[in-house]
């Protein structure tokens, strides 16, 4: 079984950390993983992209072109991946910035204003954890717990805003279960 | 009637005129006819098709080849050893020394200028009229004197050696000869000899030529023309 | 009593094949003495260049490498940076270090390299038969300049000690000559010196010195040092352009 | 040791310092610059030498330098600044000094792009700097095996005091995986003291070491070529590495690829044989010495009707292809080499085109 998630957004939002995190508490939980840049023409723009695989075996092909989940932080991003995301696959959207929806019928839209919660925990900078823990929570891929701890980690060196980040983390969870 | 030149002798010439394979047969025919003869190869510009490539035959006949040491046999380097001054200091019946081409070629005779000045000293400039620079009276004598002021030794005799490699021809010859007659003409100096390769010589009417002629056997020759 | 001229043990046995009034042969000679007095020979590892001086290892008796043309700084910069014990020297010619080899000098002294650079400047390229070197002067005959370098056309011959002096990085500069006695002494002690600041991990050194070329000149040893001396020293001030100390 | 997520650029800088290579020299170039930026933290860590150098020319010879002293030592680039060092490359493979040169690959000629690319497979396998040498080429399929091929890459080096490439492309630079960095690929250094000029005062004996590659005898020279000739052939003998993908069955086609190019094609296995058609991988590890014979042999199972050797290049590990099949089966090819990997789907349809 092979699960990729396409993370997508300005650059600046944080989107490749989010996937990382994901790739990494997926890998401790003992997955196969492959966290693959945005590496062609996709990668133009001032958008930032990434994919995630997530696997019980074998990584194989790192070219991704309909991967199961979408998470999407801006407009362009939703527009542009909607329509490639495998039916009954997660659309994740962050509706502080993005007014529209999903035009497909066939997916599960997940939708979140990350960054008004983002700013509700202390600051926007941490609606990339919002919406890695808001989407964790929605497609239980990983294990909550440990991908919280992952989070914990990364920021080990800069301790000062780890409580920010673990509120961002349970806000996200939160809404993703409201 | 073959050349029957003694002292010092310095061949100089235009790149490709034949200067080596000229320097080479000169100092086997000289040899064979039971002079001591030395030769050295000056030619430090042009690392190819050298009178050095020539140095086991000419030993074989008994020729002193003044060379840098083996090692440095091809080295791209300029090494006048200060074997050439002694051999200039002590030579033979004929010593030889074969310069390199142009005017850039001789420029080292400007370094032995001090050993050079005390000895008599007969500077050969071999003239091939196929060459581009040397086809006409003017072109040879532009190179004469390019040659002289960087040797600073005058030139004292000519040399023919009219050549097309293997498509040479009697006609080439006597063109060649005649060329050579008219810088001699103009500039007063002896044509010492002109060269025919042994395979023409047979062919060559010789009562039209009134110089030495030098048999020439390719010393020199690329790798697969050999024999 | 001791002899008073003998050859240091850093020379090998080996002739040079220098030709006559060339004075790579005194430099090497210099070299081999300030390794000798210094003691380092066991832990130096030398350079050799492209240019007339490529064999230089069969004439100094310590660990050598080759470099390609003008990349010599950058091999040094790679010795000592993994081995700071061994004592890094490049030997290298106007061809080879202020031509092809602009770039490495260059950074190897600007990065400070604790190495020590002998640049030998005969305006001419010797190896490869007497072409133009970026040193060669105004008028001067060169087989690719044969009627005298044209400066309107390659510009002004380059004074690397005096471009080596305006690097910020702390070093030192000098530009010695080797025509006349008094000068071989006064080099001796500026190679001598430019080790020590090795020894003592100071800064990068670099020892320009004036040479000839008799053969590729066209003159008489006796006369191509004259020249030199009337023509290149004039242009090619002698003195220390920088040390250490002015940081 | 527990897995640790890398990319695989920091995990090549990694590796480096598991292999026991404490020293590094490079210039920055995309997609590979996070080596560099890696290395340049890492290595003062642990008492190692980072240097960045004015240039690959430069660092070519910095190498040159370093490995002739008697030291491990590594750089990394990417394609124009590969073209850059070959000089430095010839002149280390001549001298016959041990050294590391990884090349992460991207699409050329000339500027090229960034993207990622095989079009360097000439380059490394048959030359790119001038005269008769080979590098021992090894080639990574993800940031696992960059991890093993770089760590191995050190022993391999030394023992055939020859310079050695790991060629991966911008792909397996840039994607981040799990790595562990197996401890027993660590090899110890060589003993380098009758070769490398690295101080008398060290050795017992005190001849002088001599690091060079001018012979100026023709015979020496000829017979210096004849010894790196040999050293080939025995690394033709000796380490040739590849893998065969799906190969027990019987299959109708031989895929050949490498790289990046190759976990595609395996990707297009799977899924051509959930509609029931049988293709095999044929994965050289060693790009040089090349898996001729293996090639062969897998080509001409009787089942198999062609070989098709499928690369992120205009055709170049093709001409190796064909000249081991030697003509007993027919050999094709389909490349893509704008920086766009061809997708697996894509390789499906090529293959159902040619088995009919």
């Amino acid at each position: 079984m092979q699960t990729e998630i396409k993370f997508a957004g300005f650059g600046g939002q944080g989107i490749l950390l989010s996937a990382k995190l994901l790739a990494y508490a997926a890998m401790k939980q003992g997955f196969q993983v492959a966290w693959i840049p945005s590496y062609g023409p996709e990668m133009r723009g001032g958008t930032a992209y990434c994919t995630v695989v997530i696997s019980d075996k074998l990584i194989g092909s790192p070219i991704i072109k309909s991967p199961t989940h979408l998470v999407a932080m801006n407009r362009p991003s939703l527009e542009k991946f909607d329509d490639t995301i495998k039916p009954g696959g997660i659309v994740f959207i962050n509706a502080s910035l993005i007014p529209v929806r999903s035009q497909r019928k066939d997916v599960v839209e997940l939708v979140v204003p990350v960054n008004d919660i983002a700013i509700e925990a202390g600051s926007v900078r941490a609606a990339n954890i919002v919406a890695l823990a808001a989407f964790a929570a929605k497609s239980k891929l990983v294990d909550l717990d440990l991908l919280k701890k992952c989070v914990k980690e990364e920021f080990a060196a800069k301790a000062k805003i780890i409580p920010l980040n673990m509120d961002a983390f349970d806000r996200g969870v939160a809404a993703a279960q409201a | 009637m073959l050349p029957d030149i003694s002292g010092i002798i310095i061949i100089a010439g235009n790149y490709g005129s034949g200067k080596s394979e000229t320097a080479v047969n000169l100092a086997a025919v000289s040899r064979k006819s039971g002079k001591s003869v030395k030769i050295t190869d000056l030619d430090l510009v042009n690392p190819y098709f050298r009178s050095r490539e020539a140095k086991k035959p000419l030993e074989d006949l008994g020729v002193e080849v003044v060379l840098p040491g083996r090692k440095y046999m091809h080295a791209d380097l300029p090494i006048l050893t200060p074997a050439v001054a002694d051999m200039i200091k002590n030579p033979a019946d004929v010593t030889i020394l074969d310069a390199g081409g142009d005017a850039a070629g001789v420029t080292v005779l400007a370094a032995l200028e001090d050993v050079l000045e005390k000895s008599h000293v007969k500077l050969l400039q071999v003239i091939n009229p196929l060459r581009p620079n040397t086809c006409d009276v003017q072109g040879c004598l532009k190179i004469k004197a390019q040659i002289e002021a960087t040797a600073k030794l005058p030139v004292t005799g000519l040399i023919s050696n009219a050549n097309l490699l293997d498509e040479t021809t009697p006609q080439i010859i006597y063109d060649g000869y005649n060329l050579v007659t008219r810088v001699s003409e103009a500039t007063g100096l002896n044509i010492e000899f002109i060269t025919a390769s042994t395979r023409l010589l047979p062919q060559l009417a010789t009562e039209r030529i009134f110089c030495p002629i030098l048999p020439i056997d390719r010393f020199l020759a690329l790798p697969w023309t050999r024999n | 009593m001791g002899k008073a001229f003998s050859k240091p043990e850093a020379l090998t046995d080996n002739y040079t094949h220098y030709c006559p009034g060339c004075t790579h042969g005194i430099v090497h000679r210099l070299v081999a003495e300030a390794i000798d007095e210094l003691g380092i020979r066991e832990n130096t590892v030398g350079i050799a260049p492209v240019g007339c001086a490529v064999m230089i290892y069969d004439y100094i008796n310590c660990d050598f490498q080759e470099a390609a043309h003008g990349r010599a700084p950058a091999m040094a910069t790679g010795i000592k940076r993994v081995r700071p014990d061994l004592m890094v020297f490049t030997y290298q010619g106007d061809g080879d270090l202020a031509s092809i080899g602009m770039g490495e000098i260059i950074h190897a002294a600007n990065r400070g390299e604790k190495i020590t650079v002998i640049f030998i400047n005969n305006a001419i390229y010797g190896m490869t038969g007497g072409q133009m070197a970026p040193t060669t002067m105004p008028g001067q005959r060169a087989t690719t300049a044969p009627a005298g370098r044209d400066t309107a056309q390659t510009g002004m011959p380059i004074r690397m000690a005096n471009l080596m002096s305006e690097i910020v990085t702390p070093g030192y500069v000098t530009r010695q000559a080797v025509l006349k006695p008094q000068m071989v002494n006064k080099c001796k002690k500026a190679i001598k010196k430019a080790f020590q600041y090795q020894m003592d991990n100071t800064c990068f050194s670099f020892v320009e010195v004036v040479s000839t070329c008799p053969t590729n000149w066209g003159m008489t040893p006796i006369n191509a040092l004259k020249w030199a001396e009337e023509t290149l020293l004039p242009y090619y001030e002698l003195g220390d352009y920088k040390t250490p100390e002015d940081a | 040791m527990a897995k640790v997520l890398m990319k695989g650029n920091e995990a090549i800088g990694e590796a480096a310092i598991r292999a026991g290579c404490l020293n590094y020299f490079a210039y920055p170039i995309t997609p590979q610059s996070e080596v560099a930026e890696y290395l340049s933290k890492r290595l003062p860590e642990v008492g190692g030498v980072f240097l960045q150098g004015e240039s690959e020319v430069a660092v070519g010879y910095m190498l040159f330098g370093a490995s002739g002293a008697g030291e491990r030592v590594m750089t990394t680039s990417s394609s124009p600044g590969i073209s850059l060092m070959s000089e430095a490359i010839s002149y280390i493979a001549g001298a016959e000094c041990p050294a590391v040169f990884v090349n992460i690959m991207r699409g050329g000629p000339g500027l090229g792009g960034i993207l990622p690319s095989q079009g360097d497979y000439f380059q490394a396998t048959k030359g790119g700097g001038h005269g008769d040498y080979h590098l021992l080429v090894l080639a990574p399929d993800g940031v696992q095996e960059a991890v093993e091929m770089t760590m191995q890459a050190f022993g391999l080096a030394e023992k055939y005091r020859n310079p050695v490439m790991v060629m991966g492309d911008g792909m397996i630079g840039q994607m981040m995986e799990p790595v562990e960095f197996p401890d027993d690929l660590k090899t110890e250094p060589t003993n380098k003291d009758d070769w490398a000029s690295n101080g008398m005062s060290t050795r017992k004996s005190k001849k002088k070491n001599l690091v060079k590659s001018l012979f100026l005898d023709p015979a020496e020279l000829n017979q210096h070529n004849l010894n790196l000739k040999a050293k080939y052939e025995q690394m033709k003998k000796e380490d040739v590495q590849y893998e065969l993908y799906n190969a027990d069955g019987d299959y109708q086609i031989l895929i050949a690829s490498y790289g990046t190019m190759s976990r595609v094609c395996r990707t297009a296995i799977d899924m051509l044989k959930a509609e029931g058609i049988e293709a095999a991988m044929f994965r050289p590890k060693t790009l040089f010495p090349f898996p001729e014979k293996q090639v062969h042999d897998a080509a001409l199972k009787e089942t198999c009707k062609c070989v098709i050797s499928i690369e992120m290049s205009m055709g170049q590990m093709v001409e190796d292809v064909q000249r081991c099949v030697m003509g007993k089966k027919p050999v094709e090819f389909y490349g893509e080499c704008g920086g766009e990997i061809p997708s697996p789907e894509k390789i499906m349809e090529i293959v159902k085109e040619l088995i009919g």
